[in-house]
């Protein structure tokens, strides 16, 4: 490998941004049918290091050589016709154009007269999705899509050119184990045609499944390469963080109090169907899944985005009707939900003001909001959850990805619910604020909150739970406790193979 | 077929809906209220709907381009006026003298240039400056107005050729002629925005302009052109406007852009972009151009048709809202 | 500006500024309520019928119930249209363009029906005290820059201070992500409409007062100015972004181009084209002052 | 007799008051004699839309048709077109291009040229009473660019004034739109402009009473004002001494006359083809002669 050309070198990159050095001397290089990890923590500089590659961003200093050439890529169009393929960590999709027609984006097949080859671009797509073993077809509208087939989707435009390089920016944030395989098989045979691989990922297991080197980049410098082979999680952790991270779980024992929360028969149309369980005080309820299981629906069912169709749900054991968010947090619930970009954030507002958003209406001074108290609970989250930026000034939108997902958890732990229900809270989190926001959900638990934790990363699950509650097809399957599960028993019961004695759920 | 023509069709079937409310609704108040012997739907009657239909029908299907493109367009009525005082003016230019009716398919070239040009006036400031669309129409409707007023003052430009009216006002296959270049318009961007590369990048760009960018399309030529598509229709528009009416006042096509907008977004078109059909802005024309015919069939005055057509617009969208509802289980946002 | 007063030496005659200024109020304090419309997401088009509407029933309440009784009386009607419009599009969350389109023309016509189209005229012109609005002074400063001052100051303080102006930028910024933090989009909606409706009553109060008698038509077309006011301010479209200090700033800088081209004298259709060319530089300018660089950057 | 089915469509209705004024008298006109049905509609200003009214007019087949064009010449192929099918047209208010005269029945309306030169009389009267017929300066104030009536009311009075009062200078010229709030604009930018203005012609009485609005509000007294088509706020205006003249015009009386010439048309009488109906000058000095207008 090593007497090889390189598919791809970066020498000396810098990158500013007001108030931020994103980059700063960086340089490394990728092999052909290599793949090489790319980790750092939250806004290391990964995202911006990549979009230097792929056009987006020009860089400050540097250079970019391409086999042999060194190449200035002004437009992401360049970087395409070099052959370098990005795979967006947001998703980079029009929703109203079909699957098809958003592989294809900006290279649709072209007749005479600049017509749209549909024939050819149909064919060519089902065979990409044939690969991708997908459930959906060419034609289908992308906006109807699932959060995680739309990354199938995003990922499918790797497989449309001959690539010398192909950048992967936390392609199964939000993916489930089940599309994983899938993309990890699409990976290998890329590797497999020489394509040189550019994994970018906050999870170990993956990192060190399927990649032959890691680089580090830690506050947008350069910290080395290690040979995947040669090295472990605890080191490329040191390197990345700086010290090394305490993985046992945090006062995990402790009394637990009243049920909380107790819902009864929770229907919601097709969604979901009978769902019963409690939660209670000091409890944290793990809730696993697959796509479409039904988890976050629940969720937003009890924060009142939607309305059940039947059943019951008991605040202390008084039973309420949850008309909209506004009611549910002055219930006392709070949901972080699964889509930041969407749903979580507003991406041109300051941090300062993303995270005191809920609770603007009680910090007043007077008829105004009082700015001291917003900023001291910006700063006591911004510490409690590392969030790195250059100030409570900057807009939320220029953030990176995983310390988006902070302002986000920390906007509504501020409000120190009484039910604090979390939809995939770590999604696109480095490894040492993973870890904290894990300790961080215990401690939460020990002082007394009730916790329902949605997520589809099985070790997730199972370090922070109290119990857990299996989904599949929108109805419960199973409910473990602790000490029972296992992960064969948990892939049963989200697979709707497990327990003969629970009804099976009606193919919809 | 192009991808969800078909389900968008129905989906956005309230205009369709509305349109045979409409009929149903004005044929039954006609019998009581109007003078006319004449049914409302009597087939003349809606041959006439058609050609009445085409000054705004043919704007509105460039505006459904550019505002499916993310972007929209003010100047259009200022646009309309210009390419019309083109039209009827440079007939009258002593260059032209020794043609003849010869002079009309120049005139026509000439008034269509114009449309094209200052909408490629506009869709260059776009893309160059950045600046956001609604402001650089907005600018230049009032802009091109001036150009309108600099050529002849208040005075109307006008120039009657009565074989040019006869063109105009003829009927093939029972159809007049500004019906068929409506059709032509409608099919011609139909065909644009769902079979070629352009129409398609453009719908791309409007959905989500960051993603557009990032898969290399380039944004600024695309609008470009679409600026370029709405200039040469309001242009159209005017040469088979004023081929039958031979004047044109300097204010003419002032409100055009609000009721080629109403139209499209009654069509279904979203006011950000991404999303829109070309079929629904012709149901959007035919059912603005319906409602002024049936409101004046049965005799409303002016106060009641203002105060009507407001609550109209209103209730339609209303219609579409409800009939776009997926159900009680949709999140509440 | 350094071109209108080389032009016109009276240009930035104290006076001239003042009745700029003065003159601008009308149009300043509707772009005052459009504003916090425009920021949180939506548009308003019927601002200019709605303040004909304002202007002539105020003027025919005067007669009738007495002055008195007749600006609180129109500011409750004025208010029940903002408020139809409100609930239009805040809570059946219909599109706002063509809502405020629809209700610009129904408003005239309510109008038309109201006053039998007639021109409304105050009878006793000398013996009333109702023109104090639109023409008197206090300490030297015309009222309705006072109007225009305070209420600038009272919403810039609203929009920047408050939660509620907190929540107007949320929900302009992001509805949904709004919505998931538990504010109210629609009551915020509505009360949007129902602070321009209320910007829009004080303007009509302003015209009436200021000439005493009006024609149905006094407020068309404002509409489409207004707009330009507050986008010329900076705020965007999309929503979620613009300050009432900007809007103010956008007023003022149309009512100076419109005054400046007046006093220069040109024929009305080179200062349309000048108008044009003013706007687009100034909006370019000011964004390419934002991004540091000219051109931009759209491949 | 049949009931005779007789279509008006008119400029632009809601614009002011003396058209809305004209469709309420042409409506009660109208139900006054059993023997009318009328169709009313409006152009909204619209020739595309005036030109659809026409189509449908014709569509429905009325006896007789009423146009008050919104472009006295785009209208002509429509007008040509109920002409072939045998519908009497009646112009009103102001009158289409000659090329069209021959699918015209008749015409009913006020003279506008006239009404601009007796403005320029009235205002070149005042000045020579007043003494400065010398050395006058003067403003005007033009209605709504485009429109037939604010030319030819501006063309009357450019025309007329030199005539009769050579040495006045009319400075400047700037439209006011018929509306009053901006010819109070307009009228505000003069004074700060010109010290020295002695008269001030507007298009008509609503644009005229906001530039004296303006004038009073500046403290500018001595301004002759004169405008056209007298509306009551112009009249009161006048009693009140503060404004000097205008030409008195009744939406009533136009009206009446076009539905008048449009049933003598019908019942075969015969009609002169310009059909003028009168607008005399109204200043202070003689208007207790006019009963004060209604709109
Ligand atoms: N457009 C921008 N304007 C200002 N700052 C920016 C911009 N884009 C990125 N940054 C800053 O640059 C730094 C690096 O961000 P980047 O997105 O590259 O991080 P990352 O390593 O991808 O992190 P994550 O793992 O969270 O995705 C961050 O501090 C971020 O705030
Ligand atoms: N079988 C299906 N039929 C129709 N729609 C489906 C189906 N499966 C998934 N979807 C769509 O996918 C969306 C995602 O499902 P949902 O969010 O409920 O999954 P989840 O259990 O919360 O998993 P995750 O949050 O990890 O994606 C659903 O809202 C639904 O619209
Ligand atoms: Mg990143
Ligand atoms: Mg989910």
């Amino acid at each position: 490998m090593s007497e090889q050309t390189p598919a791809l070198r970066l020498e000396g990159i810098v990158k500013t941004f007001p108030g931020v050095r994103a980059l700063d001397n960086v340089s490394f290089s990728v092999m052909p049918g290599e793949v090489h990890a790319l980790m750092g923590e939250n806004g290391a500089g990964k995202s911006t290091l990549m979009k230097v590659l792929g056009g987006i961003h020009q860089p400050d200093a540097g250079q970019i050589i391409v086999g042999e050439q060194p190449v200035v890529m002004a437009l992401p169009l360049e970087a395409k016709a070099k052959g370098i393929v990005f795979i967006h960590q947001e998703l980079s999709l029009a929703g109203e154009l079909s699957v098809a027609e958003n592989i294809y984006l900006g290279e649709l097949p072209r007749k005479r007269l600049g017509l749209v080859d549909w024939a050819t671009l149909y064919a060519q797509t089902d065979a990409i999705l044939e690969r991708l073993k997908v459930g959906f077809d060419a034609r289908t509208r992308v906006g109807d899509l699932s959060i995680a087939n739309q990354q199938m989707v995003e990922i499918a435009r790797a497989l449309t050119v001959d690539a010398k390089a192909v950048i992967f920016d936390e392609p199964t944030a939000s993916l489930t184990d089940a599309e994983k395989v899938v993309l990890f098989d699409v990976i290998a045979s890329l590797q497999a045609q020489g394509v040189g691989i550019i994994y970018i990922s906050h999870r170990m297991e993956e990192i060190f499944k399927i990649t032959d080197r890691i680089s580090v980049l830690r506050d947008g410098q350069f910290r080395g390469t290690l040979k995947t082979a040669e090295t472990t999680e605890e080191d490329v952790t040191q390197l990345m963080i700086g010290r090394k991270l305490d993985l046992s779980r945090a006062a995990s024992d402790h009394e637990l109090g009243d049920v909380a929360l107790e819902v009864r028969d929770l229907s919601c149309g097709k969604l979901f169907n009978d769902a019963s369980f409690t939660v209670r005080y000091g409890e944290v309820v793990g809730f696993y899944g697959l796509i479409g299981a039904g988890r976050t629906e629940i969720a937003e069912t009890l924060f009142g985005l939607r309305d059940p169709s039947g059943g019951h749900i008991l605040l202390d054991g008084q039973e309420t009707r949850i008309q909209s968010p506004a009611d549910a947090i002055s219930k006392g619930i709070s949901l972080v939900p699964e889509d930041r970009k969407e749903q979580g954030l507003v991406l041109g507002m300051n941090c300062r003001d993303n995270m005191t958003l809920p609770q603007v209406d009680d910090l007043k001074a007077g008829p105004f909001v009082a700015e001291g108290a917003e900023i001291a609970i910006f700063d006591q989250y911004r510490d409690k959850l590392d969030i790195r930026t250059p100030g409570w000034r900057q807009i939320v939108g220029n953030l990176s990805g995983g310390n988006q997902q902070k302002i986000v958890i920390g906007k509504w732990l501020s409000m120190r619910p009484k039910v604090l229900i979390v939809d995939e809270p770590t999604r696109g989190i480095d490894v040492g604020s993973k870890s904290e926001i894990h300790n961080l959900i215990r401690e939460l638990a020990a002082q007394g909150y009730a916790v329902i934790v949605i997520s589809s990363e099985m070790p997730e699950v199972l370090h922070v739970s109290d119990r857990i509650i299996a989904m599949y097809g929108g109805r419960i399957t199973r409910t473990f406790g602790a000490d029972e599960v296992t992960e064969d028993s948990l892939i049963q019961a989200i697979s709707g193979i497990s327990h003969a004695a629970e009804p099976q759920p009606q193919a919809s | 077929m192009a991808p969800g023509t078909l389900s968008t069709f129905l989906k956005r079937g309230a205009i369709w809906g509305f349109i045979l409310f409409e009929l149903v609704f004005f044929t039954i108040a006609g019998e009581f209220l109007s003078l006319s012997d004449k049914a409302f739907m009597d087939l003349d009657n809606m041959l006439l709907l058609f050609k009445q239909s085409a000054p705004i029908g043919i704007i509105a299907m460039g505006m459904t381009i550019i505002m499916i493109n993310g972007n929209i367009d003010l100047s259009v009525g200022a646009i309309y006026a210009i390419s019309a005082i083109v039209l009827l003016g440079s007939m009258t230019w002593p260059m032209f003298a020794g043609l003849g009716d010869w002079v009309i398919p120049l005139s026509w070239a000439l008034a269509l240039l114009t449309g094209a040009m200052l909408g490629a006036l506009n869709g260059l400031i776009v893309w160059k400056t950045g600046v956001d669309a609604f402001i650089v129409t907005l600018g230049s409707m009032l802009g091109y107005r001036g150009l309108v007023f600099m050529y002849n003052g208040e005075q109307p430009t006008s120039h009657l050729n009565w074989t040019l009216v006869d063109f105009a006002e003829a009927q093939f296959l029972g159809l007049h002629t500004p019906t068929w270049f409506l059709l032509a318009a409608t099919a011609a961007i139909w065909f644009l925005m769902n079979r070629t590369v352009h129409g398609r990048n453009a719908y791309a760009i409007g959905n989500n302009r960051e993603a557009a960018v990032n898969a290399g399309i380039r944004v600024g030529p695309h609008m470009m052109i679409n600026f370029v598509i709405i200039g040469f229709l309001a242009a159209l528009s005017a040469v088979v406007f004023y081929s039958e009416s031979g004047s044109v006042n300097p204010n003419d096509g002032e409100l055009y852009e609000l009721w080629v907008i109403t139209a499209v977004v009654l069509g279904g078109t979203k006011l950000t972009g991404g999303a829109g059909s070309i079929l629904s802005t012709f149901g959007g024309v035919l059912a603005i151009q319906l409602l002024r015919k049936g409101l004046a069939h049965i005799g409303a005055d002016t106060s009641t048709v203002n105060l009507v057509i407001g609550l109209i617009l209103v209730a339609v969208l209303f219609l579409d809202r409800q009939l776009n509802i997926k159900g009680k289980e949709e999140l509440r946002l | 500006m350094i071109g209108f007063t080389v032009a016109n030496e009276r240009f930035l005659d104290p006076d001239n500024v003042m009745g700029v200024i003065r003159s601008s109020a009308i149009l300043g304090v509707m772009a005052l309520g459009v504003t916090f419309v425009v920021i949180s997401g939506n548009l308003d088009l019927s601002v200019g019928s709605m303040m004909s509407f304002s202007t002539i029933v105020v003027l025919d309440l005067h007669d009738k119930i007495g002055p008195a009784l007749a600006i609180p009386a129109m500011f409750a009607m004025t208010l029940c249209l903002g408020a139809l419009i409100g609930f239009l599009v805040g809570y059946l969350r219909l599109n706002s363009l063509i809502v405020t389109l629809g209700m610009l023309s129904a408003i005239h016509g309510l109008t038309l029906t109201y006053s039998g189209g007639k021109n409304m005229d105050i009878a006793d012109k000398e013996g009333t005290w109702f023109g104090v609005f639109g023409q008197g002074d206090a300490m030297g400063i015309p009222i309705p820059i006072l109007l225009f001052v305070l209420l600038a100051a009272l919403l810039g303080a609203v929009l920047s201070k408050t939660p509620f102006g907190r929540k107007v930028y949320a929900v302009g910024g992001n509805g949904v992500a709004a919505t998931f933090s538990g504010i109210r989009r629609a009551r915020l909606v509505f009360c949007c409409y129902l602070i321009s409706s209320f910007c829009v009553a004080t303007a009509g109060l302003i015209q009436a007062s200021r000439s005493l008698g009006s024609q149905n038509t006094v407020g068309q077309g404002l509409e489409l100015e207004v707009l330009a006011a507050v986008i010329l301010g900076g705020a965007s479209l999309m929503g979620g972004a613009g300050t009432i200090f900007k809007t103010v700033i956008g007023v003022l800088i149309l009512g100076f181009i419109q005054n400046g081209l007046l006093l220069v004298g040109l024929q009305f259709y080179v200062q349309y084209v000048v108008t044009w060319i003013i706007i687009i530089l100034a909006v370019w300018l000011d964004i390419a002052a934002k991004r540091g660089k000219l051109w931009s950057p759209i491949a | 007799a049949d009931t005779m089915k007789i279509g008006i469509t008119q400029n632009n209705v809601g614009v002011d008051s003396y058209q809305t004024t004209y469709e309420k008298a042409f409506i009660a006109a109208a139900e006054a004699n059993p023997d009318i049905e009328t169709v009313v509609l409006d152009a909204g200003g619209d020739v595309a839309r005036q030109i659809a009214q026409m189509e449908d007019l014709i569509q429905q087949e009325v006896d007789s048709i009423i146009i008050w064009p919104t472009n006295g010449e785009a209208v002509i192929p429509a007008v040509r077109k109920a002409h072939n099918a045998d519908i009497p047209v009646i112009v009103t208010n102001s009158n289409i291009a000659e090329q069209g005269f021959d699918f015209v029945a008749s015409f009913s309306g006020p003279d506008n040229i006239t009404q601009g030169s007796r403005s320029a009389e009235i205002m070149c009267d005042k000045f020579k009473a007043s003494g400065i017929e010398d050395e006058a300066r003067i403003v005007q104030i033009s209605g709504q660019p485009g429109y037939t009536t604010a030319i030819e009311r501006a063309k009357g009075f450019e025309d007329r004034l030199p005539e009769v009062c050579p040495n006045v200078t009319l400075v400047e010229t700037q439209p006011g739109d018929w509306n009053r709030e901006k010819s109070q604009k307009v009228m505000e930018a003069f004074l700060v402009k010109y010290d020295d203005i002695d008269g001030v012609y507007s298009g008509d009485d609503n644009m005229g009473v906001g530039a004296l609005n303006a004038a009073k509000a500046a403290g500018r007294d001595g301004i002759i004002f004169v405008g056209a088509t007298n509306f009551s706020v112009g009249y009161e205006a006048m009693e009140r001494g503060e404004y000097w003249g205008s030409i008195y015009q009744s939406p009533v009386d136009d009206a009446e006359a076009a539905l008048q010439t449009a049933v003598d048309v019908l019942s075969g009488k015969d009609v002169p083809f310009l059909n003028y109906f009168d607008t005399p000058k109204i200043t202070q000095d003689n208007m207790g002669e006019f009963d004060k207008p209604v709109f």
